[in-house]
C-alpha cells in the first residue's frame, strides 16, 4: 500500500511535468496549427538558462527562474519568426521537418556552450520528510503546487483579459479574427511567448531534482506531442488531463508491471485509445 | 427508381432532416429546392451514403442502399457533385476522369504491376471513356490541363464530367451553377437538360429559381427539414406555403 | 602569369619530395590512428572521454620523438570522425579513415559500432585493427583476427563485487541498472554470478539513464523488497542522482556501480567533492588508484591541463594504455601498415614499463587484452584500499608471476576469480 | 501516359550508364560504402514517398518496417536460410505486420495517424531492445553471413564480400523498386493513391473505397521499407535497435522532403545527397549538427518543394523566359 501510495506521488509530479509541458505545446498546435516537435527541447533550454543563472552567476533560484521565462519566451518568438512563419502556407509535414531542424540547432548549440555531460543545479529545498509513509521533498512538492498555480493562472489570463481572450478568438477563427482588425502575427509571436514561458517552469521545477542534460527534450517533447493529440489539439484540460495520465501510467506501470516496457504501456495505450476514437478523448474532428 | 423513405436525420439533437419521403422518376430532372439551411445538401449527403440517417431508408429500384458507403453506392448507378466545386486540383484534367473510371475496372494491384493483358484493354478502355466524356463536356482540348488553369465554368463542368463518366443511372447534381454569371448558367442547364436527354435520370439542388422553373419537371420543396410542397413547376409557383416559405427570402437568388 | 605561378610551385614541391626522400630517416613520417564514437548526441561525453586518452598516448609519444623502425622515424596523427553510434556511420567512417587518411588502426567504444566494423576490418585490401573499447563479452566470440578489446570484461567487475557482497553477508540485492545492450548484459550477468552463490535479486527495475530525468518510482519499486544493496549505474552524472534519491527514499544499504559511472567523477563533480554523500557505495577504482599514485597523479594532471578534463577517468587511462601499447607494437613488429603483424606483436611488448603506462597491462589472449578489474569502496567516508582482481588465471603461481611485475609501491589487496571461458589452459 | 521529352531520356540513360560502370571510377572504398548505403535508403525512401507522397498518408513508422526486414533477414540467415528466400520472407513479414497494424490506424487521419504510426514505431524499437530472446536485445545480432553466393555453371559463383558485388545486388533491387514504383505510379491505381491524397471526399464519391487504397499503398510501401531493411542487415552485417528508431524515420523523412516528395526522382536524390553533405559536414566537428539543423530550416523555407521542387521551378522559370523573348 506505501509502495503503491509513493508511486501514486511519483506519477502525481511526473504529470504535473508532463502536463506543464503539454499545455505550452496544446497552445502552439491548436491555436497556430504548428506541429512544434521542437517544444520539449525548448524545455531543455530551460532548465540550463536556469543552470546559468543559478549556477554559474549565482542568483538566487526564484529570480533565475523568472530569467528562465524571459528568456525563453523571447527564444520561443524568434523561433515562431524565423522557423514557422516562413512556412505558414506549407503542408504541416515541412513544418515537422523544420522543427526537426531546430531542436537540432537547439540540442547541438546547448553542447556547444555547455558540452555532453549531465549536470546539476543546486537544489534549493534539499529537505525531504516522510507523509502517510510517502517519502517527499520539498522540491517535489514544489513541481506539484507550483503546476497548479500555473495552470489556474494560464486559465485566468486565457478567459478574463483582453490579450487572452484575442489568442483565443485567433485560435476559433484565424481568418475572422484577422478581419476584425487582430493582428495575428503578434497573436503567434505572444503564443510562442507563452507556450516557451511554461517550458522554461516546467524546467525550472525540475532542474533541481534532476540532472539537465542537451538529450532530455527529446522524450519528452514526444509524449508532449502524443499528451496533446490524445486530449485533442488545443483543449487545455485535454493536455492537463492528458498529462497526469500519462505520468500515473508510467509510475504505476514502470513500477509494477515492468520498467523497461514501461514506455510501451503509454505508447500502447495511445495506439488502442486512438483507434477506438480516432481523434483523441476531447478531440474535435480536424478540419 | 429511387425511393426516399420517412428519412430523418438529428445533428446532436437539432432535427436537419425530418420523415422525408419522395420519389425520383426514371428519366426526369427533379429539383430539390428550399430556403438556405433547409437541409437539401444534407438530404444529398444521407443518400450518397456520407451520412448515416437516424431513421428511415432509401432504395433504388425497390434495393435498400441505407447504411452503405459512398464508393458502394456510386456502384448502384448514382453519382453525385459537391456544393463547393469538388476536383482532383493537384492532378491534371484526364487523370480526374480516369479516377472516377477506376471502379469500373479491374486495374489492381497485380493488373498494373504485370501490365496484363487484361490490364491493356481496360487501360485503353478507360482512356477511350475519359476522353468521349471530355468531348461530351465540351473539354477535350484541356484533357492535359492542370486544373487551376481551367475557368470556374470549365471547373463546374468537370465537377459534372467526373461524375458522369461511368454512365450512372442517376446523377445528383448540388448547385451546379452556384458562383457563376447568368450567362454561363444558362449554358449549364442546356448542358444538364442533354444529360437528361442521354437516358440519365437528374436529381438537383439549386437556389437560382427562374432556371429551375425551366428545367425541371419535378419540384420538391423542403423547410425546416420537412417537404413542404411536391409538384411540377406551375403547382409549386402558386402554392401557398412555399409562398410562404420564401417570403422575406429571395426567390430569385 | 598565373599558370607560371603554378608550375613553378610545383618544381618546387616535387624538388622538396625528392629532397625529403633521399634524406631519408631524418623527416618523420606520420601514421595516422583512427577513431570513430560518439563526439556529439547523448553519449558523447563517454565518446570525447575515449577520444581525449588516445590523442594525449599519440601526443606524449610524438613529444618524446615519435617511434622508430629500422632507423626511420614517424610520429602519429589521431583522425577522428563522429558517428553517434549508428551502425552505418562507423563502417563509412572507418571506409574513410583506412581508404583516404591510410590509418592503420581504429578505435571505436561502443559495441554496436565495434560489431558492424569488424564485418569489414579483415577485408583484404582494407585491413584494420580495430581497437575495441567495450567491456561487452559477446565480443571475444565473434571470431576476429585483427580485433583488441580494451577493458577488462565487465563479468570480472560483476564476481569482484559478489564476492565481497557474500563476504560481507549480504544475500538480496536490487536492480536499478541503465537500459541498452550494455546495461542489459550488465544485470543478466550479475543475476547469473549472483544467484549461482545462492544470493537473492529482489527487484530488477532499469531504467534509461540517458533519457530519464527521475528514477523515484524505479527505486520505489526497487526499495519495497527491502535488499541490502542496489546495483545502480550508467553514465556518472544520473548514477549519482539515483544514489541520491536512493537514500532520500530512506535506503541505508550499499551500492554497487557498474564500470561505466565512475567513484572520483560522482564524487568530485556531482557532489562537488562531498564524499560523505557516496558513503557505501562500491565502484571500479578511482583513476589515482589504477596505478601507482605517483604515475597516476603525473598523468590526471596532465589530461587536466591539456585536454581540459576536469576528472580524468579509466575512460581515459585505458585508451591512452591501448594508445601506447599499439605504439610499442608497431616497434617491435617493424612495420606501421600491416595490422596483422602488429597484433601478433602485442604479447611481446608486454608489460610496458610504468614510466610509459601506468596501467598494468600484461597480455592478449584472443582479442582481449589482459589486465586486471580494480574495484575499490567508499566506506567511513573515504577510500579503501582497492581490490585487484584476476580473472583469467586460477592458480597462485601465476598470480604471484603477475605480482611481481607490478611496482611494489602500488598498495592493493588482490585476489583470483576466473572468469569462465577466459582462464588459459 | 506522360511521356518525358527526349533530353530527359537522354539523361536518365547517362545516369543509368554512370551507375552501372560506377565501380571503374568511384575513387575509393570510403566513397564506394556512402553509395551502396545510399542505394538502399534510397529504396527505403522511395517506399516512403509511396505512402507519404503520393497517398498523403503521413506514416512515421517507417523504421519500424524497416526494422522488421532487417531483424528478419538477420535472424534467418543466421539459423541458414538462404539470402535469397529469407530477404522476400522478410520483406514480406514487414508487410504482413503493416496489413495487421493498418487497419487501426488508418482509423485515425491526418496527424492523428502521423502519431499512431510514430507511437507504433516507438513501441517496436524498445521492443527490439528488450526481446533479448529474439531480437539478441541492445547489442542486436551482429555476424550476419552476406548473401549466399549465386553459383554460375562453368565459372565458379557470384560471392558478395567485395564492394562491387554488394553494389550490383543493391543496384539491381533499386532498380526493381523505381519499376515498380514507377509502374504503380503512372497507372490508374497510382492515381487513385494521389485521389485519397487530394480529395478523400470526392474519391469516395466516385467509387473509390479510400480506406483500402491506404491500406494497400501502406502494405507496398512496408514491404519495399521491409526490403531495405533485408539488404541493410546483409550487406552492414549487424543490426541493433538502431535499424528500427524514430531517429531513422525522421533521416527518411529529411531525405524525402528535402529531395522532392510525389515525384520518382525526388526520394533518390535526397537519399544521395544528405548523407553525402553529412559526411562533407565531418569536417566541422563539434558543429557539424549544429550547421545541418541551421542548413535543414533554411532548406525547407526556401526550397519547400525539395531539390526536384526547386529544379521544376527552374525549368518553368526559363521556359517563360524563352517564351517572352520569342
Amino acid at each position: 500500500m506505501e509502495l503503491f501510495l509513493q508511486q501514486v506521488f511519483n506519477g502525481i509530479m511526473f504529470g504535473s511535468t508532463y502536463a506543464i509541458v503539454a499545455l505550452g505545446l496544446t497552445l502552439v498546435m491548436g491555436i497556430l496549427h504548428i506541429p512544434n516537435f521542437a517544444h520539449g527541447h525548448l524545455y531543455m533550454l530551460g532548465g540550463y538558462i536556469t543552470y546559468l543563472f543559478v549556477a554559474t552567476l549565482g542568483l538566487g533560484y526564484w529570480p533565475s527562474l523568472l530569467i528562465a521565462i524571459v528568456v525563453l519566451g523571447f527564444v520561443g518568438i524568434i523561433m515562431e519568426a524565423v522557423v514557422y512563419r516562413p512556412l505558414n502556407e506549407q503542408p504541416h509535414i515541412n513544418a515537422f521537418i523544420a522543427a526537426i531542424g531546430a531542436l537540432l540547432v537547439l540540442e547541438s548549440a546547448v553542447e556547444v556552450i555547455w558540452g555532453p555531460q549531465g549536470m546539476r543545479v543546486p537544489n534549493p529545498y534539499p529537505h525531504t520528510f516522510e507523509f502517510l509513509g510517502i517519502i517527499m521533498s520539498v522540491q517535489r512538492l514544489l513541481v506539484i503546487f507550483g503546476a497548479i498555480l500555473l495552470i489556474v493562472l494560464l486559465h485566468l489570463f486565457l478567459k478574463k483579459t483582453l490579450t487572452g481572450t484575442t489568442i483565443e478568438a485567433v485560435a476559433q477563427n484565424r481568418e475572422g479574427a484577422m478581419l476584425n482588425g487582430i493582428n495575428v502575427n503578434r497573436v503567434s509571436s505572444l503564443t510562442f511567448f507563452i507556450s516557451s514561458g511554461t517550458a522554461a517552469v516546467a524546467a525550472s521545477f525540475i532542474a533541481p531534482i534532476f540532472v539537465i542534460s542537451p538529450a532530455m527534450g527529446a522524450i519528452i517533447g514526444m509524449k508532449a506531442f502524443i499528451i496533446v493529440l490524445l486530449g485533442g489539439m488545443g483543449s487545455i484540460p485535454g493536455a492537463i488531463i492528458g498529462g497526469y495520465f500519462l505520468g500515473l501510467i508510467e509510475s504505476l506501470g514502470g513500477g509494477y508491471v515492468s520498467a523497461a516496457y514501461k514506455d510501451v504501456i503509454a505508447f500502447g495505450a495511445l495506439i488502442v485509445i486512438f483507434s477506438i476514437k480516432p481523434t483523441g478523448l476531447f478531440g474535435k474532428k480536424e478540419g | 427508381m429511387l425511393s426516399v423513405k420517412y428519412l430523418t436525420k438529428n445533428f446532436d439533437g437539432l432535427v436537419a432532416v425530418k420523415e422525408l419521403s419522395f420519389d425520383i422518376r426514371e428519366g426526369e430532372i427533379l429539383a430539390i429546392i428550399g430556403p438556405n439551411g433547409a437541409g437539401k445538401s444534407t438530404v444529398f449527403n444521407l443518400m450518397t451514403g456520407t451520412l448515416a440517417p437516424t431513421s428511415g431508408k432509401v432504395f433504388i429500384h425497390e434495393e435498400n442502399i441505407t447504411g452503405l458507403k459512398p464508393y458502394q453506392i456510386v456502384k448502384k448507378g448514382v453519382a453525385r457533385t459537391f456544393q463547393t466545386t469538388s476536383l482532383f486540383d493537384q492532378l491534371r484534367v484526364i487523370d480526374n476522369m480516369l479516377i472516377a473510371y477506376k471502379w469500373r475496372t479491374r486495374l489492381g494491384f497485380w493488373n498494373t504491376l504485370f501490365h496484363t493483358p487484361a490490364w491493356k484493354s481496360q487501360h485503353d478502355q478507360a482512356a477511350r471513356n475519359a476522353l468521349e466524356t471530355l468531348d461530351f463536356l465540351g473539354l477535350a482540348d484541356k484533357a492535359l490541363a492542370f486544373i487551376p488553369t481551367l475557368s470556374q465554368e470549365e471547373q463546374k463542368r468537370l465537377a459534372i464530367g467526373i461524375a458522369l463518366v461511368c454512365k450512372p443511372k442517376l446523377l445528383l447534381l448540388d448547385e451546379p451553377t452556384g458562383g457563376l454569371i447568368q450567362e454561363e448558367t444558362e449554358r449549364i442547364a442546356l448542358f444538364i437538360k442533354k444529360v437528361r436527354d442521354q437516358g440519365t435520370t437528374v436529381c438537383i439542388i439549386e437556389h437560382k429559381m427562374q432556371m429551375i422553373m425551366g428545367m425541371a419537371d419535378r419540384i420538391v420543396v423542403l423547410n425546416y427539414g420537412q417537404k413542404i410542397a411536391e409538384g411540377t413547376p406551375d403547382e409549386i409557383k402558386t402554392n401557398q406555403a412555399v409562398i410562404e416559405a420564401y417570403l422575406g427570402g429571395d426567390v430569385h437568388a | 602569369m598565373r599558370t607560371l605561378k603554378c608550375s613553378s610551385l610545383g618544381i618546387a614541391l616535387a624538388f622538396f619530395t625528392l629532397f625529403a626522400v633521399f634524406a631519408g630517416g631524418a623527416w618523420a613520417e606520420e601514421v595516422v590512428i583512427g577513431y570513430t564514437g560518439p563526439l556529439s548526441g547523448p553519449a558523447a561525453q563517454y565518446g570525447r572521454d575515449c577520444l581525449a586518452g588516445v590523442e594525449l598516448a599519440v601526443e606524449d609519444i610524438n613529444r618524446a620523438g615519435g617511434i622508430k623502425i629500422d632507423g626511420k622515424a614517424y610520429t602519429f596523427k589521431v583522425a577522428s570522425y563522429d558517428d553517434m553510434i549508428d551502425p552505418t556511420a562507423a563502417v563509412n567512417n572507418s571506409r574513410r579513415l583506412v581508404s583516404r587518411e591510410k590509418a592503420v588502426a581504429v578505435f571505436n567504444p561502443v559495441f554496436n559500432t565495434i560489431a558492424a566494423m569488424m564485418q569489414i576490418n579483415e577485408q583484404r585490401g582494407s585491413e584494420f585493427l580495430m581497437m575495441a573499447y567495450t567491456s561487452t563479452p559477446a565480443l571475444d566470440k565473434i571470431p576476429n583476427q585483427l580485433t583488441v578489446a580494451i577493458p577488462p570484461p565487465f563479468a570480472a567487475y560483476a564476481i569482484a563485487f559478489a564476492d565481497r557482497a557474500w563476504e560481507k553477508g549480504w544475500r538480496k540485492g536490487a536492480m536499478v541498472v541503465t537500459l541498452g545492450a550494455y546495461g542489459d548484459e550488465w544485470r543478466k550477468e550479475f543475476r547469473r554470478v549472483w544467484e549461482a552463490k545462492g544470493g537473492e535479486i529482489t527487484a530488477d527495475q532499469p531504467a534509461n539513464y540517458y533519457t530519464e530525468t527521475d528514477f523515484s518510482s524505479h527505486l520505489a519499486a526497487a526499495l519495497a523488497t527491502n535488499p541490502e544493496f542496489l546495483l545502480v549505474g550508467g553514465p556518472s552524472d544520473p548514477t549519482g542522482l539515483v544514489i541520491e534519491q536512493a537514500k532520500n527514499l530512506g535506503f541505508k544499504g550499499g551500492f554497487m556501480m557498474v564500470d561505466q559511472a565512475k567513484l572520483n567523477y560522482i564524487v568530485d563533480v556531482t557532489f562537488k567533492g562531498d564524499i560523505t554523500k557516496m558513503n557505501n557505495v562500491w565502484g571500479v577504482v578511482r583513476t589515482l588508484d589504477l596505478g601507482v599514485h605517483s604515475e597516476t597523479q603525473a598523468l590526471i594532471d596532465r589530461f587536466v591541463q591539456e585536454k581540459n578534463i576536469k576528472v580524468p577517468t579509466s575512460e581515459n587511462f585505458l585508451n591512452y594504455s591501448a594508445m601506447r601499447i599499439l605504439a610499442a607494437a608497431m616497434v617491435k613488429a617493424g612495420t606501421v601498415s600491416d595490422p596483422a603483424k602488429i597484433k601478433a606483436a602485442f604479447n611481446e611488448v608486454l608489460p610496458l614499463p610504468v614510466e610509459d603506462n601506468p596501467i598494468m597491462y600484461v597480455g592478449l589472449q584472443g582479442s582481449r587484452l589482459l589486465v586486471q578489474a580494480s574495484i575499490q569502496f567508499i566506506e567511513e567516508n573515504e577510500y579503501k584500499t582497492p581490490i585487484q582482481s584476476f580473472w583469467w588465471i586460477d592458480d597462485e603461481k601465476e598470480l604471484q608471476r603477475l605480482v611481481d611485475m607490478q611496482p611494489p609501491e602500488h598498495k592493493v589487496h588482490r585476489r583470483i576469480l576466473p572468469l569462465e571461458g577466459y582462464v588459459m589452459k | 501516359m506522360i511521356t518525358k521529352p527526349l533530353h530527359t531520356k537522354l539523361l536518365y540513360g547517362f545516369i543509368l550508364l554512370a551507375a552501372l560502370l560506377l565501380p571503374l571510377y568511384v575513387p575509393d572504398p570510403y566513397m564506394f560504402q556512402v553509395v551502396i548505403m545510399s542505394l538502399i535508403f534510397a529504396i527505403a525512401v522511395l517506399a516512403m514517398n509511396l505512402i507519404i507522397g503520393f497517398t498523403g498518408q503521413a506514416s512515421l513508422a517507417h523504421a519500424a518496417f524497416f526494422g522488421f526486414g532487417a531483424y528478419g533477414v538477420a535472424i534467418m540467415t543466421k539459423a541458414g536460410i538462404s539470402f535469397w528466400l529469407a530477404l522476400p520472407a522478410a520483406a514480406s513479414i514487414s508487410a504482413l505486420i503493416g496489413l495487421i497494424i493498418g487497419p487501426p490506424a488508418l482509423r485515425t487521419r491526418g496527424s492523428y495517424f502521423a502519431i499512431v504510426t510514430l507511437a507504433f514505431g516507438v513501441i517496436v524499437w524498445i521492443v527490439a531492445g528488450n526481446w533479448v530472446q529474439v531480437t539478441g536485445g541492445h547489442n542486436g545480432i551482429f555476424g550476419i553471413p552476406r548473401p549466399t553466393p549465386i553459383p554460375i555453371p562453368f565459372i565458379g559463383a557470384i560471392e558478395f564480400f567485395d564492394q562491387p558485388a554488394q553494389y550490383y545486388l543493391v543496384l539491381v533491387f533499386l532498380l526493381l523498386t523505381l519499376f515498380i514504383m514507377h509502374r504503380i505510379v503512372y497507372s490508374i491505381f497510382g492515381l487513385t493513391f494521389m485521389a485519397v491524397r487530394n480529395n478523400e471526399p470526392l474519391a469516395d464519391a466516385v467509387g473509390i473505397n479510400t480506406f483500402t487504397t491506404k491500406l494497400i499503398s501502406f502494405v507496398i510501401a512496408n514491404f519495399f521499407a521491409g526490403l531495405a531493411g533485408g539488404l541493410y542487415a546483409a550487406i552492414i552485417g549487424a543490426v541493433s535497435p538502431s535499424v528500427a528508431a524514430h531517429l531513422l524515420t525522421f533521416n527518411f523523412l529529411i531525405f524525402l522532403i528535402l529531395g522532392g516528395m510525389a515525384s520518382l526522382a525526388g526520394p533518390v536524390v535526397g537519399a544521395f545527397a544528405i548523407p553525402i553533405l553529412m559526411e562533407l559536414l565531418q569536417d566541422l566537428g563539434h558543429f557539424r549538427m549544429l550547421f545541418f539543423g541551421v542548413l535543414l530550416v533554411a532548406t525547407i523555407i526556401y526550397f519547400p518543394r525539395g531539390f526536384v521542387g526547386a529544379v521544376r521551378q527552374l525549368n518553368d522559370k526559363i521556359a517563360a523566359r524563352r517564351q517572352a523573348k520569342s
